[in-house]
């Protein structure tokens, strides 16, 4: 039994829809746009729940196993009797999950922007791009082929660039635009190398086959994948690691991490949607996606995995204490999760209780989906009540927005990781699966988690307690929290970070698709969340009310804390070797090269031929006395010639 | 299907033009007759997969032969496979816009259109040719016009630049026409193409032929070293013009050099095929470079050209199937983009009355239309998927990671690594001039597109979509020839 | 048995004719130009006398010659001066090499 | 005596072509032209001796100097010419020379003693006019007819033309 093509069709399709319509007609419909756009979402999500639901609960298992499945597959383009590029709809837990994570996150996201953006010119716009970026989303999770999953990887990139330049006036915005793309690209590129390494060694590029013919230690494929070798890595490795480049460019790790805080400049809706909850962690998908390779014929490009992520973990972590823009200190801790998704990959065995991090992972993936999609929107109806993304502007606002206050509360225990809420689920099962692999990775984990709950805590209290409230009559606070539709996603989306924790995940999503309990040892939570607590603590003690103690803490670690301030430098880094190396020593001596010596050549070639006939055109010159002393000269020659010579 | 009717349609439309007076009739004149050519091209297209269903396979189909010179073994021969047709297409895509485009022309509006039909005539006509003479007759007759059209018509140095044109493309015809003329001597004084193909030079003669016939090609796609006279060109030309330069005139060379060069000395062809390689990967990544240091907005369209047809000639020298057939799409898709590109610069200038990208900015806010065309053809050329770069770029990709050494791979990830820089350029060109604030208060005044203006992008804009969403329809059509050019490697 | 060798008088009309060549070649006045021609048809003159009288003197052609000769000469000089006087009216002078119109 | 007169033909000849004053160009040709007459003389060439001064020095060098007259005021002297011009017509001038000598000295005149025929005016009238064989009529035609064309021709080239319009009018 297979569940309902054209339904699973319509999930990506209803949005694309939107986005050729919105973006032809968007000016003449006006606001009715925002309402259509969030229609037309809500349908989506509606189908994608039910194909959750169909899925998980009645065709997706067969022999207690999930299957994978492919609804639908046509030829899109062939390369060679093999290779192809298909179009498919792939169904596996980890592409349900997403579905319903995407359609959810961008339903709430259309929502709230109806409030949020309000009033915006290009409204009509900015709902025919996020309809884009939700299709493309949809149909880099659904992909049944690797090149298809490239191709919406690179769509995914271009609406996450128009929508980060969406204010496009701003210049700050554009740059960051930009940057987000191009940095992006250039992981693609590795991407793309990975899928040429990947596919030609296995002849295939639609996953079955793909994971079929290289997870066999006996199949030929993966042998001569093995066996060729380049600069004594095998051609599997480099693959899979130019994959996961490409996975990481997407997902900010370090050191490709750099355009996320900068994509920051975008609206905060989009915040939320793209670089918070579903976009950034395809690079995860991705791995996720191709986990049966890496572990069972590459542990070693696992490992690669494991590591990257954990230093990105600790790395935005340090960074995210610092930083004084709200978004940004949420983007930090968005790539501070991911590095916590990717180790848990790492970090991850392939059956039964091993596949514990995988399945941590995922979990925490959908978990993180809703507190940090809850906090970006949260800080988005701060930034609109306050017009300002700066700590030092806010303070004291939990009397002012009390529902915000109330909904970033339970989103900041949720990511700090306190029980009840989502987030102490997901990172439990992690740090167990980093604890019974690596316990260097468990310990950084852990150091990492309580800063986290530190970072957090220092953001709650410096926007709501901090500072005295400010007064009823203030100048530009003429407005209350924002309407409705803000305030809806907010509950929503709370309701989620304290529930969806106890959803029994390892039910649903796990490495081999068999059932893998959920367990709990309280022995174990001990540590984390006490570590957690004392994050909490701390960040009481230092910001709940104003007082001099941070500064003096910055002072005493100045150089630490400057260069954390400075993001380490990494910008500085980036913009050296773009700027001046790539600019100067291979852009500007091209064109120097191609104006000067090859077109000089062309013209040096014109130039002597011109020159020539300058040359020759100056004894016609029009003076007959010159003509005869040429011509007596001529009959003097010829008669020495054939008098003397001949 | 007469293929002689692809000739008539422009001879008429030229006669038309010239007996007619009133400008806005002859530019209708020329519109409907670039209208019915494209008519024809679609129903070329149409019989052609008609007849390959119906199961004729005959290398080329409805041909025509018609002996112009017995005695030297000229003659009229024509004929169309599946790689003509794309080629035919293209070329009546592009100048059904290109008229478009240049609907305002006023100024000696007369020769410019006549010009411009007699351009497009010589291209279909060296797309139809299986006779090696008339196809370099319709070769010179493509060149000619565009030192007119840019010496008449162009801006800046135009005439340095037309010139420059001009005699870089003569003399790449001078080297095929000699590469041409080897031919008919070692192969029994025939210039048809189909004989000369089961003639079977010997391999010390292809050698010796080959890069005259591929240099000479080459000229004409911009190879490097040769691809000088190419960024000049286009920034002085008109609009029309540089759309027919970019759109048409460098794929007479992808195509020859596919055709005449390696179709024909097959084994030649293998023998030079790193040296094209080399040449096709520094052309990509050279010109991308190039292009990220370039102010002026033709300039960098220019250099984009310079780099994408390296991806035509990459495609052609690693002489896999799907690389070929990704060279053909890549011609295609170029073509179509190109033209897009120079068609949304050429409305920008003729608005802001200037090219260069510091001096442009934020433009969006009062052209949206014209800027949106032209996001859409800088999203294209650095080959998003949606539009038809990414098909091509990929096939190509594919097609030269078939070639499996260290050589090819490192040529192909060269290539490949050009799809960043490519976007580094493109973006920094599209944001520099469209985002940002206004630099310029008279900006705030200038009018967006007109009707006709969006009717061409439209056009433009769909045959980019038409194959970037479904690549099969195209694919199907180039890759049983390409299969053919690839069996005459022996490979 | 003549009392002058007929070599010393081809070396004066040698001598002459490379004089007139001289004065042609390096003169710019047009009228000197023509001057010099006379010298030149003058030494061809001679030429033609001595070699009438030194190898063929049983006939009068180089008599003749001269006659026409100089008959020519005085057409030419009379053609050559109206044509210097136009030139002179026409380019308000008669240096050859302001009179370079023809040039390119 | 020849060679008395040929140093002075040779040396007013000389003169004639380097002295920088026009008028005494015109003044040295005419004593270069009364030489050759002289040498004519010597030669026992009395008829072209005559010719020659009539021709010569009555008719062209008179039209030489008119010329002058009108297009020189007088007194004034020619521009020098440029060194190097004058150095390398003067090397031309020298090897021509010095070839043709060269030649003529190799090569032997084989002397003629066959009887001579006087050349009177009464030979030379019966010989030009007659239409015989080595008669000269139809030369001696011809070169009335292309004096008459000379005299009308020059009459031509230098007549003012006041008929043609002026630019501005055709226009």
């Amino acid at each position: 039994m297979m569940p309902d093509t054209i339904l699973i069709a319509l999930i990506p399709i209803i949005p694309f829809l939107c986005f050729l319509l919105l973006g032809l007609t968007g000016k003449k419909l006006g606001a009715f746009s925002g309402l259509l756009g969030t229609a037309s979402m809500a349908v989506s999500a509606g189908f994608a729940a039910l194909t959750a639901y169909q899925y998980f609960f009645h065709v997706g298992k067969i022999d207690g196993v999930f299957q994978k499945m492919v609804v639908f597959n046509y030829h899109w383009l062939q390369f060679t009797p093999e290779i192809s590029i298909n179009m498919g709809m792939l169904l596996d837990p980890i592409s349900v999950m997403m579905l319903v994570v995407v359609t959810f996150v961008s339903l709430m996201v259309h929502i709230y922007s109806l409030g949020y953006m309000k009033g915006e010119e290009r409204f009509s716009v900015f709902y025919s791009f996020l309809s884009l970026f939700t299709f493309s989303m949809l149909g880099l999770v659904l992909s049944a082929n690797l090149f298809q999953t490239y191709i919406f990887w690179e769509l995914v990139g271009v609406s996450s660039f128009l929508l980060i330049g969406f204010y496009y006036t701003k210049p700050s915005a554009v740059s960051a635009s930009k940057k987000a793309f191009i940095v992006t690209r250039f992981a693609d590129l590795g991407f793309l190398i990975g899928i040429l390494i990947l596919g030609f060694n296995a002849k295939t590029l639609d996953f079955g086959l793909l994971i079929e013919r290289l997870i066999h230690v006996e199949s030929p494929y993966l042998q001569t994948a093995i066996a060729s070798s380049f600069m004594g890595v095998s051609a599997l490795t480099w693959g899979l690691l130019l994959i996961f480049v490409g996975g990481a460019g997407k997902s900010a790790m370090f050191p490709l991490h750099v355009w996320l805080p900068d994509a920051m400049e975008g609206p905060t809706p989009v915040s939320a949607l793209i670089h918070a909850a579903t976009m950034v962690v395809a690079g995860v998908f991705l791995v996720a996606r191709l986990f049966p390779i890496f572990i069972l014929s590459c542990p070693v490009a696992l490992d690669v995995v494991a590591y990257v992520g954990i230093f990105s973990s600790l790395f935005a972590a340090i960074i995210a204490c610092t930083q004084t823009d709200i978004k940004r200190v949420l983007a930090y801790s968005t790539m501070s999760q991911i590095g916590y998704m990717m180790f848990a990959l790492g970090v991850s065995g392939y059956e039964g209780e091993a596949g514990l991090g995988y399945m941590g992972s995922m979990f925490h993936l959908f978990t993180h989906a809703m507190f940090k999609a809850l906090l970006f929107l949260g800080a988005g109806s701060v930034i609109h009540y306050i017009h300002s993304n700066e700590m030092k502007d806010m303070g004291g606002l939990r009397k002012a927005m009390p529902i915000t206050h109330i909904t970033f509360l339970i989103a900041c225990l949720a990511i700090a990781g306190i029980p009840p809420f989502a987030g102490f689920f997901s990172k439990e099962e992690i740090l167990a699966a980093a604890f019974h692999k690596n316990p260097v990775i468990f310990y950084v984990g852990l150091i990492t988690a309580a800063m986290t709950a530190f970072y957090m805590f220092r953001l709650y209290f410096s926007i709501f307690w901090n500072k005295p409230t400010p007064s009823a009559g203030h100048d530009h606070h003429h407005h209350g929290e924002g309407p409705f539709t803000m305030m809806l996603p907010l509950f929503i989306l709370a309701l989620c970070s304290i529930s969806v924790g106890f959803i029994p995940f390892g039910q649903f999503v796990t490495a081999d698709g068999q059932f893998l309990a959920n367990e709990f040892h309280p022995m174990f939570s001990i540590a984390p969340v006490s570590l957690a607590l004392g994050g909490i603590f701390l960040a009481m003690l230092f910001y709940k009310n104003a007082n001099e103690l941070p500064a003096k803490l910055a002072v005493s670690m100045s150089v630490l804390y400057a260069s954390a301030y400075r993001k380490f430098y990494i910008d500085e880094v980036y913009l050296f070797v773009t700027k001046r190396l790539i600019f100067n020593l291979l852009g500007r001596p091209a064109a120097w090269f191609d104006r000067t010596i090859v077109d000089g050549l062309m013209n040096l070639i014109g130039g002597l031929t011109s020159g020539f006939a300058e040359m020759i055109r100056g004894l016609q010159s029009g003076k007959v006395q010159s003509y005869a002393i040429w011509f007596f000269a001529g009959v003097l020659g010829f008669a020495v010639l054939f008098i003397y010579l001949w | 299907m007469n293929l002689t009717l692809l000739l008539l349609v422009p001879l008429s439309t030229a006669l038309g033009i010239i007996l007619l007076r009133d400008v806005k009739h002859i530019r209708l004149m020329a519109a409907i007759g670039s209208i019915c050519q494209l008519g024809l091209a679609i129903k070329l297209l149409l019989a052609y997969q008609t007849a390959r269903l119906l199961g004729d396979t005959s290398q080329m189909l409805f041909q025509f032969k018609y002996a112009w010179y017995p005695s030297l073994g000229i003659q009229w021969h024509f004929g169309v496979d599946g790689i003509s047709i794309a080629m035919i297409l293209l070329t009546a895509i592009v100048v059904v816009a290109g008229i478009l485009f240049s609907w305002k022309m006023s100024f000696q509006g007369k020769e410019f259109f006549l010009l411009l039909v007699l351009l497009s005539m010589g291209a279909y006509g060296f797309f139809i040719s299986l006779d090696l003479f008339s196809l370099f007759f319709f070769l010179e007759l493509a060149v000619i016009p565009k030192y007119l059209l840019i010496a008449i018509w162009g801006s800046g140095k135009k005439e340095y630049s037309a010139t420059k044109l001009a005699l870089m493309l003569m003399g790449g015809s001078a080297l095929v026409l000699v590469g041409f003329l080897g031919m008919y001597e070692y192969a029994g004084k025939t210039f048809d193409m189909l004989q000369l193909a089961q003639a079977h030079l010997p391999l010390e003669v292809q050698k010796l032929l080959f890069p005259f016939v591929f240099m000479g090609f080459g000229v004409f796609t911009a190879i490097f070293p040769f691809h000088t006279w190419a960024p000049d060109g286009h920034s002085s030309a008109p609009t029309a013009a540089s759309m027919f330069l970019a759109g048409i005139s460098m794929k007479l060379g992808g195509y020859g050099a596919l055709r005449m060069a390696v179709y024909l000395m097959p084994e030649a062809a293998q023998y030079y095929s790193p040296l094209i390689i080399i040449l096709a990967s520094i052309a990509i990544l050279y010109g991308a470079f190039a292009t990220m240091m370039q102010k002026d907005l033709k300039y960098i369209n220019a250099y984009s050209s310079v780099s994408h047809c390296g991806f035509v000639i990459l495609g052609i020298g690693m002489l896999t199937r799907t690389s070929v057939t990704g060279a053909v799409l890549q011609m295609f898709s170029h073509g179509l983009m190109t033209a897009l590109f120079f068609a949304a610069i050429g409305m920008l200038y003729e608005r802001s009355h200037t090219r260069q990208i510091g001096e442009l900015g934020g433009l969006m806010k009062t052209m949206p239309f014209i800027s949106c065309v032209m996001f859409i053809a800088g999203l294209c050329s650095l080959g998003l998927p949606g539009f038809s770069g990414f098909v091509a770029e990929m096939t190509v990709f594919m097609g030269s990671w078939e070639n499996a050494d260290t050589f090819h791979r490192v040529a192909t990830i060269i290539a490949c690594a050009s799809i960043v820089v490519t976007a580094v350029y493109i973006l920094r060109a599209l944001g520099a001039s469209l985002l940002g604030p206004i630099k310029n208060e008279h900006f705030n005044h200038l009018a967006d597109a007109t009707w006709n203006e969006k009717i061409a992008s439209a056009l433009l804009i769909v045959s980019i979509m038409a194959l970037g969403f479904a690549p099969f329809w195209l694919n199907n059509l180039i890759t049983p020839d390409a299969t053919l050019i690839i069996h005459a490697l022996g490979k | 048995m003549h009392e002058i060798p007929i070599n010393h008088i081809l070396f004066l009309s040698t001598a002459l004719f490379f004089i007139g060549v001289y004065g042609f070649l390096s003169r710019k006045n047009m009228i000197t130009m023509l001057m010099a021609v006379e010298l030149i048809l003058n030494a061809v003159n001679i030429n033609f006398v001595a070699f009438n009288k030194y190898l063929f003197p049983g006939k009068l052609d180089g008599l003749f010659f001269t006659i026409f000769i100089i008959a020519i000469a005085a057409a030419e000089a009379a053609v050559a001066i109206a044509i210097i006087i136009n030139l002179y009216r026409s380019h308000k002078s008669i240096d050859v090499d302001e009179v370079n119109d023809m040039k390119y | 005596m020849f060679y008395l007169l040929g140093t002075f033909i040779l040396l007013f000849g000389f003169l004639s072509v380097t002295t920088r004053h026009i008028f005494r160009a015109a003044i040295y040709l005419l004593f270069c032209l009364i030489g050759i007459a002289g040498l004519y003389f010597a030669l026992a060439y009395e008829f072209l001796a005559a010719v020659q001064i009539v021709v010569y020095v009555g008719g062209i060098v008179v039209l030489v100097l008119f010329s002058i007259f009108l297009t020189h005021r007088s007194g004034e002297d020619l521009p020098v010419p440029s060194r190097i011009k004058e150095f390398i017509v003067f090397a031309l001038a020298f090897i021509g020379f010095s070839l043709t000598y060269l030649i003529l000295n190799r090569s032997g005149m084989g002397e003629s003693e066959a009887p001579a025929v006087a050349p009177t005016v009464q030979n030379i009238g019966a010989q030009m006019l007659d239409t015989q064989s080595f008669g000269f009529l139809l030369p001696f035609e011809v070169v009335s007819i292309l004096l008459l064309a000379a005299m009308i021709g020059a009459i031509v080239i230098a007549i003012k033309d006041k008929a043609i319009p002026s630019k501005s009018e055709k226009i």
